[in-house]
């Protein structure tokens, strides 16, 4: 491509100039010799459809890819609580995205959601259908502070196969799963901290609650929202 | 990354599949492409690109699922020097070694890239006869 | 005028912030206009704003435009080499937009 | 003499490095206050309080040029803006209310306000409030006078001092639409209440005489009474010399004696050695008087021995509690009985339905069922409309606004039915603002059903019935100032606002005004905002001022922090504000100013806009509106 | 038969693993496990070459690139599928058992010619041998014997075949659980002793619904 041959007339750059947006510039019109050369391209993501549903992926090989990210997540962590933290912004990105994809798959009856118990229920149910397979266990307030909610798994799918050493404090794995959580809620405006917690049942040994911690303003936008 | 993960990922596959040591190389590729793929992502590349001496072969990947909706970002760099699903070259080649076969893998081709294919290709080095364990034959 | 458009799609942000939560729906409608340019809003479920300013009210064309660019945007977030909130820089992206614009507006 | 309305004599303190701390804008950081509606408040107060005239003998005028005033008046003037004292005043229901201070508006003798407006009247209501190129002349010359010191704010980076000098141009501006004492015969806002006589102790009794003979027998229109205007004596004399007091106190009660009129002495001191103040320039000056001053007849630094300035305060405290309030008082009372009982009554009512139903009978005489003289445009002092109009005027500036909207909205219906037109649409305005004074909040259901549409008509008659397109920009300010008074500005700033921009698509101002209302477009955006986010704001500002000081002392260590997080720090006040709003205005006001001669203006409106533009990818590219507005006025600033 | 106690050994003969998963046999100090794993992989690899030299089948050079083959023999010792453990593959698994009809020998036990299986008079030992080099042991009460019969009897080859093919079974259920639940755990380091606690659980539980 010889972006040098186009001179641009609203700008003083003679050089830099491609295709696509370019937030310094703003939108330009480009030459359309530029757009043929675009749509010529044979291969081009946007052509895909993101209702094709991907074939379920194998468990072993999203094991095995997790245990490898864990694994070297460690290797650069100081600490447990960094780890935890790494595994958590993983998890993150995830879950901006994901909500994204989740609501554009549900067509026409897609919708946001607008009050805190029922971003909650959305993740408890479909969001834990799409990525495990099956509904959360249990979604609970806490009964000591206002602003903190639990979503339960008794058995949670990434972590089923890793133990934790016991010199690894309280570590959970599921800061990862916590992380998607934090990041859809984040993205649907409903800030919180979410982590992981082992909490060992009567046959779950890997019980997992998922605490969610909103910021105060959530609480207040919902008083002064939907007080009336 | 690769590496690690196929070193570890053998024990799963050879335990899940009872798949018992291999005749030849090609065999091999047809393990690799038909089970192996097939179980881990779903997929069978198609194998190709035989040399004479039967020590290399090709993998033509269709379907990336790893790529799906990748676009290398335009920055005069990536297009060159990246190879998006090298992961795969890691678990291949940590994965044939724990199986005793010193393999070289790597990446030809990118439809991530402009390509028009994605192309995988091992070459066998020799086989690790030393380590291959006692009471095998 | 065209080169107060950004800054009066920014402005009307701020109704996009206060209507958003009195309606379930990604889709917003016109929401605001400044001296005759209309401004419709789509919002997609991670607070993506879609804006459009535009002369003549075509209250299901826009729909349609948003329906589309909103697939289109989500296949942006999927590929891993884009995180949220990074501009859109690719030129197949903003061609594709064009196009919707061509056949919908 | 720094009163809350000193605020757009801010230049005034400044060339002469007077402190002006107190007039600064307090205001925590990010949360827009609403200070400059509530000065602009307190201003209609003062503008719409009683008119007294001011007429004085030579002698007196010989005792005032001692200080450098070329009048009594001109020395009294000041003093009118704003009197501190704890006022008792009696509402229309005789319940005693306390008010901590009130205002009166001097203003030259009668004969000289009539004559000089004669001209105009004759014209027949097309009277306007302000020559549009006065305006502009005045305005312009008041931000030259602020620049260097705003230029200097902006170097020295002082936000506040910056922002209290911005914001007082639009109080100037504000200030001055209301600062006319125009006689008209639709409203009697600015028809003198009382007649101050002033002479001096040196004077003789038969030229007290011959000034008040001369005050009862000026010829007014016959819309005015001159019964309604309460003559007073001013006695003044000079406290060094020994005998003068005595004179005064004699004089006095000859006056009270033989004219029937009451007086007061005031002491003024010639004393050249006695501990003097500055006073500062009249706030409520109409524009013609104030470009008058500053071109004409500038007295520079009025001086005035402390002393004096407490005995005037104190003459003005005694005159207007015992006379001035009661004599209002006595009056609204007997015009009650007049007017309004009647009309309130079983055969009112009946009456005034008969008279409605007739008098659109064409068989009828007009003139017999109205009491509008079509032809003059105006109604006899005597007329029951006039009356009650009056009555609600003075019940306004004795702050009974309640009882002020009832007599305005009884008013109304007459002229209504009379089609007075220009009085109909004074009257209006005045019942809106009488309702949005008395307020601190207002329902929805009232300003929908009673105030927009008293509004919606006063403007449209205003505009397109009499051509008094002055009034109807006065009157729509004046209620948009008001609806940002109120306690939820959530509610009421998008009527503020509505308003605002209507004054701006009428282009019934001039080309710096027109800028200042896209700036107050931008303020009062600033201030959309719901009163609980307005709480939740606030306390996080005081919190982080807190934070910042504590931070000071903190060491720094290492976050466990996770860069992606999408941090929202308005989760509680997410679309309670309008501060993007608020920056386009601003952008906008930016645009309009001229970046050649007013490249500051230009400049501090963008730098308002830079907490929300700044760091914005799509403002600061080179092409965009507001880089090329901050090149431009760059280059243009010279220091 | 009663399983007493399970033992993996790495390629390189060190003792990664022991549970004792019933009672019954006399402890061992940890040095001595270690020996006897180091022992019985010497011992494996040099009786491995006992194999007499008829039986080998030489590798045929016409075919180039192919290691040693998998012999005839061990075509016997095959267990197809072998997804039983797991649902992971559950997906493929139809793929996979159509596959392994197919041309290729499936097997998973490699230990053609090493030892199968010692037997003493109080237990037996069952060695399962990975293509990967990985020794999973089995020490199980004597073939054919209950071990509390006390008499002391060898037992019929019925009895003999049938307990070392129920010990292979055994032995690839737990090479599935160690590749789920020590492969896929991060923590665990390759070729280092196994302290995984949902193994040993997953073991426990597989030897409890044995018995």
């Amino acid at each position: 491509m010889s972006s040098q041959n186009i001179i641009n007339p609203s700008t003083s750059k003679p050089t830099g100039l491609k295709a696509g947006y370019n937030p310094s510039l703003g939108p330009i019109q480009l030459p359309s010799s530029y757009q043929s050369q675009i749509a010529s391209k044979s291969r081009n993501i946007y052509d895909h459809s993101v209702f094709r549903r991907t074939p379920e992926v194998n468990l072993s090989s999203l094991s095995f890819l997790f245990s490898a990210m864990i694994e070297q997540t460690q290797q650069t962590s100081k600490g447990v609580q960094q780890l935890e933290a790494k595994l958590n912004s993983y998890g993150y990105g995830v879950g901006n995205k994901f909500l994204e994809l989740i609501t554009l798959r549900e067509g026409k009856s897609a919708k946001r959601e607008t009050r805190i118990v029922e971003v909650l229920q959305f993740i408890h149910s479909q969001v834990w259908k799409t990525l495990f397979g099956r509904p959360a266990d249990g979604l609970e307030k806490s009964q000591d502070s206002e602003d903190e909610y639990m979503i339960i798994d008794n058995l949670p799918l990434m972590s089923q196969f890793i133990s934790v050493p016991k010199d690894f404090n309280q570590l959970n794995v599921n800061a990862f799963t916590a992380g998607i959580i934090e990041g859809i809620l984040d993205s649907a405006y409903f800030q919180a901290n979410v982590s992981a917690h082992t909490m060992a049942a009567d046959g779950y040994p890997l019980r997992t609650v998922f605490l969610i911690k909103f910021d105060h303003g959530v609480l207040e936008r919902e008083a002064i929202r939907f007080s009336r | 990354m690769g590496y690690s993960i196929g070193i570890r990922l053998i024990e799963d596959f050879l335990a899940k599949t009872g798949t018992g040591r291999c005749v030849s190389f090609k065999e091999t590729a047809e393990v690799i492409s038909k089970i192996g793929f097939k179980i881990f992502l779903n997929i069978i590349p198609t194998i190709t690109n035989w040399t004479s001496d039967g020590k290399t072969f090709s993998l033509i990947i269709e379907e990336n699922p790893l790529a799906e909706f990748v676009e290398l970002p335009d920055d005069g760099k990536s297009n060159k020097e990246l190879w998006y699903s090298n992961v795969l070259v890691g678990v291949l080649k940590g994965a044939l070694e724990m199986v005793q076969l010193d393999v070289d893998v790597f990446f030809v081709s990118d439809v991530l890239r402009g390509d028009a294919t994605t192309e995988l290709r091992l070459k066998l080095n020799k086989i690790l006869k030393d380590e291959i364990p006692a009471g095998e034959d | 005028m065209k080169e107060l458009n950004p800054f009066i799609l920014h402005s009307s942000l701020d109704i996009v912030e206060d209507i958003q939560w009195k309606t379930s729906q990604l889709y917003l409608k016109t929401i605001d206009n400044f001296y005759g340019y209309y401004i419709s809003g789509f919002l997609t479920s991670g607070n993506i704003k879609f804006l459009l300013i535009h002369e003549t009210k075509n209250e299901e064309s826009i729909r349609q435009f948003f329906n589309d660019l909103n697939d289109l945007y989500v296949k942006v977030l999927l590929n891993p080499f884009y995180k949220v909130n990074d501009a859109i820089t690719s030129p197949v992206f903003d061609l594709k937009v064009k196009g919707f614009a061509k056949k919908y507006l | 003499m720094e009163s809350y309305l000193s605020i757009s004599n801010l230049p005034f303190f400044l060339d002469r490095g007077i402190t002006i701390d107190n007039l600064v804008e307090q205001k925590q950081s990010n949360v827009a206050s609403k200070k400059t509606s509530i000065d602009c408040k307190r201003l209609v107060t003062c503008a719409f309080s009683p008119q007294i005239t001011v007429t004085s003998s030579a002698n007196a005028d010989n005792l005032a040029s001692d200080f450098g005033f070329h009048s009594f008046f001109q020395l009294l003037k000041p003093f009118g803006d704003h009197i501190q004292h704890k006022f008792q005043i009696k509402d229309s229901q005789l319940v005693s209310r306390t008010a901590d201070d009130f205002s009166v508006r001097f203003t030259r003798p009668l004969s000289d306000l009539l004559s000089i407006q004669e001209a105009e009247i004759k014209e027949r209501n097309k009277v306007q409030l302000f020559n549009q190129h006065s305006f502009e002349l005045l305005l312009g010359e008041y931000i030259q006078a602020i620049n260097p010191h705003l230029r200097n704010a902006q170097k020295a980076n002082d936000i506040r001092l910056q922002s209290t000098l911005k914001s007082s141009m639009y109080i100037k501006f504000f200030t001055k639409l209301l600062s006319s004492s125009l006689l008209t015969s639709f409203e009697s806002l600015n028809h003198p209440v009382a007649s101050f006589i002033v002479i001096s102790a040196d004077d003789p009794y038969d030229e007290a005489r011959r000034l008040l003979i001369e005050f009862k027998s000026t010829k007014v229109p016959d819309f005015m009474n001159i019964e309604d205007i309460l003559p007073l004596f001013i006695i003044v004399y000079d406290e060094v010399k020994e005998t003068d007091q005595q004179k005064a106190f004699q004089l006095k009660d000859h006056i009270k004696k033989q004219l029937f009129t009451d007086a007061f002495t005031l002491g003024i001191s010639t004393n050249k050695e006695a501990k003097s103040q500055l006073l500062s320039p009249p706030v409520l000056s109409s524009i013609d008087e104030e470009l008058q001053n500053t071109h004409l007849t500038s007295i520079g630094n009025p001086t005035l021995p402390v002393s004096t300035i407490t005995s005037i305060y104190q003459v003005l405290k005694d005159v207007i509690q015992r006379k001035l309030i009661p004599f209002m008082e006595k009056k609204i009372a007997t015009w009650d009985d007049q007017v309004i009982t009647p009309r309130k009554s079983l055969t009112g009512r009946f009456f005034s339905v008969s008279k409605k139903y007739f008098g659109k009978n064409p068989q009828n005489n007009n003139e017999q069922s109205s009491n509008y003289n079509i032809e003059r445009g105006s109604y006899g002092f005597g007329a029951v409309e006039s009356l009650t109009r009056k009555l609600a005027d003075w019940s306004f500036m004795l702050r009974d606004y309640r009882y002020a909207y009832t007599s305005y909205e009884l008013a109304k219906k007459d002229f209504l039915s009379d089609k007075a037109w220009a009085h109909l649409a004074s009257c209006q305005e005045m019942a809106a603002i009488s309702l949005l004074m008395g307020a601190t909040n207002i329902t929805s259901k009232i300003k929908n059903d009673t105030i927009d549409p008293l509004v919606d008509s006063s403007n449209y008659t205003f505009l397109s019935r009499c051509g008094l397109k002055t009034y109807a920009l006065r009157s729509i300010l004046i209620v948009s100032e008001l609806f940002c008074t109120l306690r939820d500005g959530w509610t009421s700033a998008p009527a503020a606002l509505k308003w605002v921009q209507k004054a701006i698509d009428d282009k019934s101002v001039g080309k710096i005004g027109r800028s200042l209302l896209l700036e107050r477009m931008s303020y009062i955006n600033s201030i959309y905002m719901s009163s609980q986010a307005k709480i939740i704001l606030s306390k996080k500002a005081q919190d982080n001022e807190k934070e910042n000081e504590e931070d000071k002392d903190k060491e720094e260590y290492e976050p466990i922090f996770n860069e992606q997080k999408i941090v929202k720090e308005n989760m509680g006040t997410i679309g309670f504000t309008n501060n993007r709003k608020a920056a386009l205005w601003n952008l906008l006001a930016a645009k309009d100013w001229d970046p050649v001669s007013q490249p500051l203006q230009v400049q501090i409106c963008l730098n308002s806009t830079e907490d929300t533009y700044g760091g914005k990818i799509f403002a600061e590219r080179d092409s965009s509106l507001y880089q090329r507005l901050l090149t431009v006025s760059q280059k243009h600033v010279r220091d | 038969m009663t399983i007493y106690s399970l033992y993996i050994i790495n390629k390189a003969g060190g003792l990664i693993y022991q549970n004792d998963v019933n009672p019954g046999l006399s402890r061992l100090t940890a040095n001595e496990y270690l020996v006897l794993a180091g022992t019985l992989h010497g011992v494996f690899a040099i009786a491995s070459k006992l194999t007499p030299t008829a039986l080998k089948v030489s590798t045929p050079s016409s075919i180039s690139g192919v290691h040693n083959s998998a012999t005839s023999s061990i075509t016997s010792s095959s267990i197809g599928g072998g997804t039983n453990s797991s649902n992971n593959i559950n997906s493929n698994s139809t793929i996979l058992s159509n596959y392994s009809k197919g041309a290729l020998n499936v097997v998973s036990n490699s230990n053609t010619s090493g030892l199968r299986s010692v037997d003493t008079k109080f237990f037996s030992i069952h060695i399962f041998q990975t293509l990967t080099g990985l020794k999973f042991l089995l020490v199980t009460s004597p073939n054919g014997l209950n071990s509390n019969d006390g008499i002391n009897n060898t037992g019929s080859n019925v009895d003999l075949n049938k307990n070392s093919e129920f010990a292979e079974s055994v032995l690839r259920r737990i090479y599935s659980i160690y590749s789920d639940y020590v492969m896929k755990n991060p923590f665990y380091s390759m070729d280092m002793p196994i302290r995984v606690d949902l193994f040993d659980q997953k073991v426990t539980e597989l030897i409890k619904t044995l018995s």
